[in-house]
């Protein structure tokens, strides 16, 4: 139904996952609000450069006006999108490749906001402890940045790489010590696939069972909920410290229950948005609403609690810590906001 | 009976291996909850096996388990009472199992490729259907559900209120069900049938036998088991993503009926067989993360652990049946 | 004699349960035709793949030309003359008739890039097909198009491609007629001249008497003895074979034509996939149809046609006077008629499952009560079946596809007498069985048509037809080209209707060959 | 060769609905990037088509892509120039395909499980081998390579130094193999003997056939095609990862060929019908993204498609030839 003339805005994404529906809600009401043509594409295989070229070359050879891209592998990929960005008007958004000539990024840092989830983690257990992270793939590069986040702010210093060694409380498992934490197996078990998020949870909790000051971080949306209902089958919930990442639904409403602790949240709505709002009006000639400095994370807790401004070598920012029916409302009236 | 020796080997090494890993590896609580998942896993494995024994092969299992889970989640969130939403799931499976059975016998195609279209047709249903279901969601909009979804949970996967797990409710149904299927197989007329189409249908037509509507039974079977297990998937976890949910189950399936002693060439099989190779994979994979291994070398050891255990059941077999 | 061609020595094979050969020895000369007979899994077809090299003998020595051999694989006893062709078919059926012709030696240039030489090889096909009488044109067909005959012939013409110094011929002629064997000895003939060395075996006593120099006969997997020259008769091979004198080859009490009821009748009837012009025939309760014709007449079709497996298009077709109408042989078999297959390989039995499962096959529905089969009265009967056909296999649990050729047809038999058809259509139904058995199964058919039961006997074997037949409908390209009554019934008058009309050429089985018992009803005794 | 006109029907059907779908879709460069990524497709169809004439399957094509684009670069990385790094990948393949024929022919265990272990074992080896792999980080490492690897990657995948796609050089190569193993399969005693042996082994063996050799050989080639692609995979691509790298792609090559005539029991399929049936997926997925569906869509509407695809083709092949 789309007629040559119209101005058409693609945004692919880097896999399928709700996350992206709400972004997907937030481009498509910018679609709506600035009268645009919307084209949004997640990728059948997650994280696969790959399947995602494909559906960008195809929309430059379609003259498209706009694209809005989530990269995965910014190093190896930022050749391919300078090309595209000659061609074709191009922003990053949720990863960004800098050096690729697209207009702006759109979205948060996700090492800084890994570091976030440190800091939950060291505030729930001041005296340390064992930790095991949960993550679909650490090949990514969001993957990456998150966890190197999380354990660079655990061991206090940039790059940590942890000392190998068996837990002081249990000789038969094998960690890596960053800081006062004892991470099992010296890495974040990868599932690959969420189907394998909660047994993989539960066989690993089953091991910790017993251990003092306990906690699990899940870095995909899908790994915290996950982690929890494993928890729950071994009956260890009430011992362990749950911090998650995204806005997953189950999240939410643990985090409401007081099962998990916190999460740390983009804003998937905004990224949809902001990205068809920037690429619509460039593509009337208008660079105004080109997006500048990165969308702040926010932390999302049980009753919310004081901002915080950290220092990151891009500049101070202020991280929102906002209490979860808050939250909620924000989301559920951000969504309603779209026509159907 | 020597069809099964090797995966029994295989089992018992594995189930070994697993209680020396570590000490909390042989309590109950983790063999429960192994079990838990052989249950599931062993439900498709025994409806991929009935297709394969028939001289079949079902490629859209996964994305059934994965398209019915979301199917039953949805349903209840559209305000259909628990129990009658699995009924009415189970009752798609059904449909799903008739329309490949139809695809294959009445038009004549070759089963790999309507199975394999069927993979991605009931995938984009589900994701067409919704994005992630999950109890608490159905719960959101109907809280009066919540009695009765309690119940069918304790019931159907063993998990009480507080979310524990308290027996292996579905290896108790897998058993149940294996019982039934091995009687159909070894104890009456339709499991010869089954056997003599998966060898030879062309003689199976000429013993007068009702080939085509027993294919279909078999696919029947198969889906049907795949959308009971996505019911369970949905009852057992937190959520189910309508592009993830059972993704790839159809290989684990298929792979748990060859290890069991189905051959793809049709016409072997049985049901002990069926149980015993579907146990396989989720202690293996149990193991590997009681041991702690890195995730990398996972799939690796998971290989070779599978080749291992072929390579001593084709073994064992040889010993037992020198052919000329 | 000089050193022989090939001479085999205590030759032993144990498999499992079975003692295949116990010791067998025997020797062939250039230029001689050797004929090897003996009962169902005397061992005939073991020896001949040993000499072939498809199994290892446990015990025992080959010697090709006087020096020992050892053959690990077909290919070496190819490489030294050696070629088999095998009782049971042994085709690429997903390729043309050339390529099976040539499959393994193909005509080829360019050295190791074994480039095909097609018009080559279309070129020697032709004049192979033309040697054993088939078609030109089916040179480049799928062989699984072919009737059952013509692959057989198929499978003569590779054997004899390969330019062999020994060739085997395992029961070459089971599903051929008269005609294709006629022309298949003269093949023999030219070869002998050639000096090859031919090794036959048959079932068919009076080809054996026909075209062998010698007979070497084999009972229980050891030499028998051995008969040359004059001393090659019917009744002499059979008292080595069974060790005994068989009373009667056709015991067939034949009555008044016409007696019976009709039980079944075909009139127009036209089946899809078969000839345009229709066919009508009808059968008796109690009498042998007989019916005749060449390979590719379309008898089987027409059979297998009429049992429901090949869709109907016109006529009609009368069961005791009752319009009959199916879609799929459960309904033929509900009706009351069965039918053993010529193909017993595809379509008789399920080879891979063991014997006692292809018995109870059709006739589950009896064997099992309301909690499924009942497991002991069926292992009972299963046992009853087994003896009742001497059927000759070590349990009902033996794999059916280890069983000899000829065992394997009698529980295609059994499975379908058990369920007491009112018509019963035979499609070759002494097809590789001893003569004794043979003997047996002609003793069944008596009394079954005594029982009131219409057979229907498609064969290819002019001594059982004129042996057991109260009529016989001959047919020729599809059509019946004509009904012989037993007063006219002669091997003459029936290759002149099947080779549709011209006048059949071919010298008659000298009377002596084919057993006494050929005239109508006197028994014959030795 | 009716074989083909089912399959050749639906490809000027999709070709037809894209190049209305959008004027720009019609365009030389459209086309060419489409034909591009069939090239790819074609060449792991071809050794799956190869390896199913003969009567096996291989599951591990996935796999041994993903490692091997893994392995190419990683090689690169550690100093092997461009032109040896792609040697030595290839030889790597030719070791795999060993690897699962042997197991297959001397160990006489089931195709389908020695090769579903591959899967697993090589997509192990890759993440064993490395992370994520991609020119650029090769070139970081070693920056002397570039006019080399700019070379490679011009010659084998069409691509200037920008990353523009000059021409479609993939499926030159894809044509120029086709033919290699059209004239092997259809003109040489060769192609003779894996039809035979896949449709009837024993009768291959009795005609004295090296049955073994040539099933070896077949995986051989199936896995070296396999390597190659993964080799194009590394070039065309700005990186590849060692966890879903080539993922599922054994899939779309068994698709492929059973779309271009291949029979699962072995014995049937043409070379024109391999390359015919790999050209539909790449083609049908460029039109979904040019008919701007919307993602939730897609999985169905190519599921549907392949369906409808295969029941033309049934069609006609009955026409032609009316069987019993
Ligand atoms: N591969 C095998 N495994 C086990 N037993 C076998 C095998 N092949 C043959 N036998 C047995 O060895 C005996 C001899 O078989 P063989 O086929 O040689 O008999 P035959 O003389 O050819 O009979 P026929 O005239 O019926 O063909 C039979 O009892 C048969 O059951
Ligand atoms: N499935 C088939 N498809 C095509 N043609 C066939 C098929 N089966 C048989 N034919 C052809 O039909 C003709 C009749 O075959 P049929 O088997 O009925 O002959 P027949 O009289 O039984 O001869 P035989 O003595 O060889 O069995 C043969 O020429 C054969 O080539
Ligand atoms: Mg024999
Ligand atoms: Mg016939």
């Amino acid at each position: 139904s789309r007629r040559a003339d119209r101005i058409t805005i693609g945004v692919v994404t880097n896999c399928v996952a709700d996350f992206w529906r709400i972004c997907e809600a937030g481009a498509t009401k910018a679609a709506q609000d600035f009268d645009v043509d919307l084209q949004f594409r997640e990728p059948e295989k997650a994280f696969d450069a790959s399947v995602q070229m494909p559906i960008i070359e195809a929309w430059v050879k379609q003259g498209i006006h706009g694209i809005a891209v989530s990269v995965i592998d910014p190093k190896a990929q930022t050749e391919d999108l300078a090309r595209i960005a000659k061609k074709v008007p191009l922003i990053t958004m949720d990863n960004d490749a800098e050096g690729s000539g697209r207009l702006c990024y759109i979205g948060i840092d996700n090492y800084e906001a890994g570091k976030a989830v440190g800091r939950l983690v060291k505030k729930a257990l001041p005296q340390g402890g064992t930790i095991a992270i949960f993550i679909g793939s650490t090949k990514s590069a969001n993957g990456k940045a998150r966890t190197q986040g999380v354990l660079d702010e655990l061991a206090g210093e940039k790059d940590a790489v942890g000392e190998e060694m068996a837990h002081p409380h249990r000789p038969d498992l094998r960690v890596r010590r960053f800081g006062q934490f004892y991470l099992v197996d010296g890495e974040a078990k990868e599932d690959n696939n969420p189907n394998n998020a909660q047994p993989l949870a539960s066989s690993v909790l089953a091991r910790l069972k017993g251990l003092p000051h306990l906690c699990a971080v899940g870095l995909y949306a899908y790994n915290p909920p996950a982690i929890l209902d494993a928890a729950k089958s071994r009956s260890m919930h009430k011992e362990l410290v749950i911090i998650g990442f995204d806005e997953d639904w189950e999240t939410l409403k643990a985090i409401a229950q007081g099962e998990i602790l916190a999460t740390v949240v983009q804003d998937p709505f905004q990224y949809g948005y902001q990205s068809v709002a920037a690429l619509a009006a460039y593509a009337r000639g208008d660079s105004s609403k080109l997006v500048k400095e990165p969308i702040p994370y926010r932390v999302v807790t049980k009753d919310g609690g004081p901002d915080e401004t950290i220092t990151t070598p891009q500049g101070t920012l202020t991280i929102k810590n906002l209490p979860v029916q808050d939250f909620e409302a924000r989301l559920r009236a951000d969504i309603a906001s779209v026509k159907k | 009976m020597t069809r099964v020796l090797g995966v029994l080997g295989l089992l018992i090494a594995l189930y070994a291996a697993l209680i020396l890993s570590n000490p909390s590896a042989g309590k109950a609580d983790n063999l429960i909850d192994v079990a838990n998942i052989q249950g599931r896993y062993g439900l498709i494995t025994i409806g991929a096996a009935l297709v394969i024994i028939a001289g079949g092969i079902d490629l859209s299992i996964g994305s059934v388990v994965g398209c019915a889970a979301v199917l039953f989640g949805v349903l209840m969130e559209g305000g259909i009472p628990p129990v009658g939403a699995v009924l009415l799931t189970l009752l798609f499976g059904l449909f799903v199992g008739l329309a490949n059975g139809l695809l294959i016998t009445q038009l004549k195609l070759q089963p790999f490729l309507v199975t394999l279209c069927g993979m991605f047709i009931y995938r984009g249903v589900a994701r067409l259907l919704g994005g992630t279901v999950s109890r608490t969601r159905a719960l959101e909009e109907h809280p009066e559900f919540a009695d009765a979804l309690r119940q069918v949970r304790y019931v159907l996967v063993g998990k009480d209120a507080t979310g524990e797990l308290i027996f292996p409710a579905q290896f108790l149904l897998l058993l149940l069900v294996a019982f039934a299927i091995g009687y159909i197989l070894h104890r009456t007329a339709y499991g010869r049938y089954w056997y003599a189409i998966g060898y030879n249908d062309q003689a199976a037509r000429y013993a007068g036998i009702a080939v085509d509507r027993h294919r279909i039974a078999v696919y029947v079977l198969c889906s049907f088991l795949a959308a009971l297990a996505g019911v369970l998937l949905l009852l057992d976890m937190p959520s189910v993503q309508s592009d993830s949910g059972g993704l790839g189950l159809e290989l684990y399936a298929i792979l748990g009926a060859v290890l069991g002693g189905c051959s793809l060439r049709g016409g072997e099989g049985t049901a002990v067989g069926m149980v015993l190779g579907a146990m396989v994979l989720p202690v293996l994979e149990n193991l590997v993360s009681f041991r702690g291994l890195k995730s990398d070398v996972i799939p690796a050891v998971i290989g070779l652990t599978l080749l291992l255990g072929t390579m001593l059941d084709e073994w064992i077999r040889r010993r037992s049946h020198p052919r000329p | 004699m000089s050193t022989p061609r090939l001479e085999v020595s205590g030759i032993r094979k144990q498999f499992p349960g079975v003692l295949a050969l116990d010791g067998v020895s025997l020797q062939v000369a250039a230029g001689e035709v050797l004929a090897v007979v003996g009962e169902n899994g005397a061992g005939k077809s073991t020896l001949m793949k040993i000499i072939a090299g498809l199994y290892p003998p446990d015990q025992g020595t080959i010697r090709l030309d006087g020096q020992p051999v050892h053959f690990a694989n077909p290919a070496e006893a190819m490489a030294a003359g050696i070629s088999l062709i095998h009782q049971e078919l042994n085709l690429a059926e997903n390729l043309s008739v050339q390529d099976n012709l040539f499959l393994g030696r193909e005509l080829t240039w360019g050295g190791r890039l074994r480039l095909l030489q097609t018009s080559a090889m279309h070129e020697r096909g032709a004049a192979l097909l033309q040697q054993v009488g088939l078609p030109v044109d089916r040179l480049g067909q799928r062989v699984e198009y072919l009737s059952p005959g013509e692959k057989q012939l198929v499978e003569i013409a590779r054997a004899l491609s390969l330019q062999a110094r020994v060739l085997i011929m395992d029961e070459p002629t089971s599903s051929l007629t008269h005609k294709e064997t006629e022309r298949l000895y003269e093949v023999i003939h030219s070869l002998k001249q050639a000096g090859v060395s031919v090794l036959y075996i048959s079932h068919r006593l009076a080809e054996v008497q026909r075209c062998a120099d010698r007979v070497v006969v084999l009972r229980d997997g050891r030499n028998a003895g051995e008969l040359r020259g004059a001393d090659i008769q019917h009744d002499q091979m059979v008292r080595l074979m069974v060790g005994r004198d068989l009373k009667q080859y056709y015991p067939r009490q034949h009555r008044p034509p016409r007696s019976g009821p009709v039980v079944l009748r075909l009139d127009q009837f036209r089946y899809h996939g078969g000839p345009d012009h229709a066919v009508s025939l009808e059968v008796r309760a109690g009498e042998v149809l007989g019916m005749a014709g060449l390979v590719g007449a379309g008898r089987t079709q027409l059979a297998e046609a009429v049992f429901g497996i090949r869709p109907w298009r016109s006529g009609q077709v009368w069961l005791n006077g009752q319009p009959l109408r199916l879609r799929h042989p459960k309904d033929a078999i509900a009706a009351g008629i069965a039918l053993i297959p010529e193909d017993r390989r595809h379509h008789g039995l399920v080879l891979e499952a063991a014997v006692g499962f292809n018995l109870s096959l059709p006739n589950l529905d009896r064997l099992s009560g309301l909690l499924g089969i009942r497991r002991r009265q069926e292992r009972r009967w299963q046992r009853e079946w087994i003896e009742r056909l001497r059927i000759r296999t070590p349990s009902a649990d033996q794999c059916t596809a280890l069983l000899s050729g000829g065992n394997q047809q009698k529980i295609v038999y059994g499975k379908w007498l058990a369920r007491q058809p009112r018509v019963l259509i035979l499609d070759e139904p002494t097809r590789g069985v001893d003569v004794g058995a043979k003997a047996e199964i002609y003793a069944l058919m008596d009394e079954l048509a005594g029982q009131g039961v219409a057979l229907w006997m498609i064969s290819s074997d002019m001594e059982e037809l004129l042996g057991m037949s109260d009529r016989v409908v001959v047919m020729h390209e599809g059509r019946v080209a004509g009904e012989l009554s037993r007063e006219q019934l002669s091997e003459e008058a029936v290759m002149q209707l099947a080779t549709g009309g011209m006048t059949a050429t071919i010298p008659p089985i000298p009377r002596d060959a084919a057993a006494p018992s050929i005239a109508p009803g006197t028994p014959a005794s030795s």
